[in-house]
């Protein structure tokens, strides 16, 4: 079987799963040991991890959207040394490699989590989520240039595993973060995260969500990740991590197509947990008969 | 609960419908399952039709839907189904010949009534659901009292042995509420152990009466589900020790680790 | 009848057209003075002129998504000039108050498109389409709020008309654009514009659109338009405008909840020409029976 | 073309199927449209079904879609559809008791021939359809040559009346093109006005015939459509007067305005 390499991790196949999309030790309870033979995913990606434990939104937390749906889980986890302690070991067992995702509300606490994570051999990647904002600045680390840059270099020092920097959509230029997170030292990119969006109670209209607003995923912001992994693709030379929407093979060669070296799934997973490798079989199908090249 | 799961096979499978019965404002759909295990009592499926899943009132449905398990027999599995929007109306449309899409079974069943504890089934709605499989599965015999809205709901009542049934019209039975019903039987004999599903209001009302008495119990309850399998963390309840994901620690649950069976957003 | 009033404007009802999104001439030719008598909007907007005339990006300009469509039709209109010559007397007959859409790559085309039509007593109120760059400094005038603000201190002083500005959901925070755009003397902000989508040619791979990528719109992007009312809601307190994937009265109600004074219906027309009226309809029927404050 | 067009009602509308009937490859679509005026050849309506418009390949069809129309009589409306995609998949389901939801007549019709020229129709595939009812108003004589890929093609050269049949495959008719029908046409009598509809490649090589002979001719073309009523200014083609709107200034185009017939992103 033929291996591909992404920042100097050896891959079966270009499909990974979205971070907070699969839960790989629920998925073991609700599944037994068959999700461990047929692992959808090449590597795995872990749900965000903060430095404290979160108990994430109130309820209730979901709602469909023509072609997708919105969610406000709010980043419910076990903290840095929950994780460590209870979920490190189970998934280091998982046929894959392990991408830890991780976010921070100040730097300091990015810092934090990837020294931690730095000294884990069970930790092939890292993965930052900077959709939230810097509580000491006021701005969205991933929003904004100057912010993602100084993230990167308060970080990049203190680990030699891949940066992968998890780019938010609700910003104004996404290559322009996308670029100075690569001149920061950023290893590899990966978009789209979430785009916000809010639902209300049709009865009571108030809003439905225990957030308030949410993260709009699903095929209804396929378009939008496509323009975004090619407008990132033309801005940076580093590997490209592109979802948004993904549903089958044919998906996935668009992203390959406009830039992207792997391809993540989420929201898909939820109406069909095997969905990645379905859609890596179909990729691969595809890609027998399909030059994946940018033609433009 | 505490008892071991029945797992699932990992993944999505077809189903072919087999039957698609109308009982009043309900649908049983029955199809038949060759390649999965026989669920539990109280585990539930997450369900979409094989075609035209989306293209709905307002573009949905898109996300598969919970479904409890009505009955399992012969390799084939039973659901009741109450058309309250896309999804609903969708799955009522099916008829042999079509395809379910089906995950399951997923979450946990109910458990065995405590030593010197004798079961009693309290289901209101399409909440009756699971408690026919666990009538059959407890023998046959336990006592079921059943509420509706009105004799057009009234008609899934067959679906269990020897059903009281209370109706908020009057309709059939009893007329007010079940759990007035359930007051009677404690003030009877409350050396059972309450086995219940229904409305989020009628849960909470089952659940504070049984605290009051100290009778043990287990709900099954709802919330909004994307996926069933514990990967979207967007199902939680709250309960005593905080939010837990109602598809992988529940649907069912012990009645005493819930402060409140009222979950936000659950119910219509 | 009961009349709303909007900017000082006279309204019918709440639902408008959103720019672009209907030819009040075209439709006249294909349907014939029923138009007129059953005309749907309760004001007409019309849509973008430039300075100078454009023929717009060439074909394919199409493209559907899930939920909704692409488009990169390029902004082709006659230019002012043109615009005064032949359309203006024509939409001066329509029944119901014309605002007319301008844009400008600088920010004194836009004062000279603003001077111009500050002089036609036919227009009632200018919407100034700022989802474009400044060609003298490169940023998207609607995505930074200095920007807007610079460029509404300019033409501000230009007319005493209502100016409306719509604003780029392209941005990182909408409602910083929103507050600069009001404290510079926008008399009100019309949202969301599209957002930034690409498909690619299933067959070659290369860019479907014409323009490379299109703008994403339809019900798609309803819980993002949603959302970004809100927010700018929250920020200002001048009339708003609210649009986006909007298909029922229900879709109307929700984004007045939000926040929104009018409601704009885009797509949707291309689906059903009289859409317009139906919503309204829906709209009035459900405000008989809902109150449509703000619950939180 | 110049002819004044038929104008639609204000609004889309309801019309019921009347008949489905398979012709080969082809579906032909009969609805009742008792409140629409009487179509000119040559334009079109925007077609969608009342039901399960979305929710198909990919969670399309969203928009309506272009159909000419292929006859009009006692108050019906007649369509020939190829399912091609998801859009004229869901159309082809369509059966006497479902409904169409239709906004038409759209667009400019074909115009008679000029003084002392004799109409010759030519069409490729789906595109016969506007040259049926063409024919019809010419008085049911006009020569049609017809081309299509394959037998199951074809079979839909039925609705036009003694119409030259040639396929790629030779299966029926002529073994080649039907442009080749065309040009042993004109060598034998080019005063002739050609009335074509096809795929561009067709269109095109019809188009540079006729002008290297200085033959007038009307061309039916197609482009992406999301209104079909100019709102939108999607569906431009290329002439030599700059971007044109083809549902307001065509379908029907004078040959003599066009460099090409073949139009980016049109055709499959
Ligand atoms: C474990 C479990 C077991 C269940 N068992 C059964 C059963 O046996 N039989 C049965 O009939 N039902 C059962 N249900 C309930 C069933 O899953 C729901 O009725 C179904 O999901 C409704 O889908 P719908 O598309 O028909 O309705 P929806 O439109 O999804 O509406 C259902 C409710 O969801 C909310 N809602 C409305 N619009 C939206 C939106 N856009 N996004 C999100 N939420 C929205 C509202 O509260 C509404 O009342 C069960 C649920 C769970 C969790
Ligand atoms: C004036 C006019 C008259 C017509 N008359 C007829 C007629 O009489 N009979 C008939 O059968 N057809 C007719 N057509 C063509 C018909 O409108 C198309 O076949 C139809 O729109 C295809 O829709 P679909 O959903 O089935 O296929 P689509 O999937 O929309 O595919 C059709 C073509 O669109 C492109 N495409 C693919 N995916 C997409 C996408 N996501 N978004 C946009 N484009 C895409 C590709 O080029 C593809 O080959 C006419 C068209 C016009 C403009
Ligand atoms: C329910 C849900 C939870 C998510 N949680 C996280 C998270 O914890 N961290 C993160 O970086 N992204 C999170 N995401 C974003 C996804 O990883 C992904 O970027 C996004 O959903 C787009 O992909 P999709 O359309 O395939 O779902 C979440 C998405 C969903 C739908
Ligand atoms: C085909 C098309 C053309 C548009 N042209 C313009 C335009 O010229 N000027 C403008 O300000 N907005 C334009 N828009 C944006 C719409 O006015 C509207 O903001 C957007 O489509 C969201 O609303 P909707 O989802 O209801 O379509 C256009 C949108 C579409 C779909
Ligand atoms: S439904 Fe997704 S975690 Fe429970
Ligand atoms: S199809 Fe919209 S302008 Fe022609």
């Amino acid at each position: 079987m033929t291996t591909l390499d992404f920042c100097g991790i050896a891959l079966e196949h270009p499909i990974i799963n979205g971070s907070g999309t699969f839960d790989a030790i629920a998925a073991h309870r609700a599944f037994g040991d068959e999700l461990l033979e047929r692992f959808p995913f090449a590597a795995f990606v872990s749900k965000t991890v903060t430095l404290e434990p979160r108990q994430g939104n109130p309820p209730p937390r979901l709602w469909e959207v023509p072609a997708g749906m919105i969610n406000s889980i709010g980043l419910p986890n076990k903290g840095l040394e929950g994780y460590l302690a209870e979920d490190l070991p189970r998934l280091a067992q998982l046929p894959a490699p392990l991408i830890v995702n991780v976010m921070g509300f100040t730097r300091e606490q990015v810092a934090e989590l990837v020294t931690a994570f730095s000294a884990r051999e069970e930790v092939a990647a890292l993965e930052l989520n900077v959709s939230c904002p810097n509580v000491e600045t006021g701005l969205v680390m991933g929003a904004d240039p100057d912010e993602v840059a100084a993230l990167l270099e308060r970080v990049r020092p203190l680990t030699d595993k891949p940066l992968i920097v998890k780019l938010t959509p609700n910003a104004s230029d996404v290559a322009a973060v996308a670029s100075a997170a690569q001149q920061a030292g950023a290893s590899a990119l990966s978009l789209i995260n979430t785009l916000r969006g809010m639902a209300l109670d049709p009865r009571s209209g108030s809003p439905w969500l225990g957030g308030t607003t949410g993260g709009v995923s699903g095929p209804a912001v396929r378009a939008i990740a496509l323009a975004q992994v090619q407008a990132v693709s033309q801005a940076t030379n580093i590997p490209l991590i592109g979802m948004g929407g993904v549903q089958s093979g044919r998906d996935a060669l668009d992203l390959i197509r406009a830039g992207a070296d792997l391809v993540a799934v989420g929201t898909e997973s939820f109406r069909d947990p095997v969905a990645g490798s379905r859609i890596a079989a179909e990729l691969a199908a595809l890609l027998q008969t399909t030059e994946p090249v940018k033609t433009w | 609960m505490s008892g071991d799961r029945t797992q699932a096979p990992f993944g999505r499978r077809s189903a072919a419908i087999t039957a698609h019965e109308d009982h009043g404002a309900y649908v049983v759909l029955r199809c038949s399952d060759p390649a999965g295990p026989r669920p539990q009592a109280g585990q539930f499926y997450m369900l979409s039709s094989a075609t035209r899943w989306g293209g709905g009132e307002n573009e949905r449905p898109f996300l598969p839907r919970a479904f409890s398990v009505l009955r399992a027999e012969h390799r084939e599995l039973h659901f009741l189904i109450e058309d309250v929007g896309p999804g609903t109306k969708r799955l009522c449309e099916l008829r042999p010949g079509d395809d379910l899409l089906l995950v399951g079974p997923l979450g946990t069943g109910f458990v065995s009534p405590r030593e010197g504890r004798a079961p009693l089934l309290v289901g209101g709605g399409v909440g009756i659901a699971p408690l026919a499989i666990w009538q059959d599965e407890l023998g046959g015999q336990a006592p079921a009292l059943l509420g509706f809205r009105d004799a057009a709901h009234a008609a899934g009542a067959v679906l269990l042995a020897a059903p009281r049934v209370a109706t908020d019209d009057g309709s059939v039975g009893h007329h007010g509420l079940v759990t007035e019903l359930m007051t009677e039987r404690l003030d009877a004999d409350d050396h059972v152990e309450v086995y219940a599903c229904g409305p989020p209001a009628m849960l909470e009302a089952v659940r504070e009466l049984c605290a009051r008495r100290d009778v043990p119990a287990q709900l099954a309850l709802e919330s909004g589900m994307a996926c069933g399998f514990g990967a979207c963390f967007g199902c939680v309840v709250p309960t005593r020790h905080g939010l837990i994901r109602l598809c992988l620690e529940g649907p069912v649950l012990d009645a005493a680790v819930l402060e409140t069976a009222v979950v936000a957003g659950a119910g219509h």
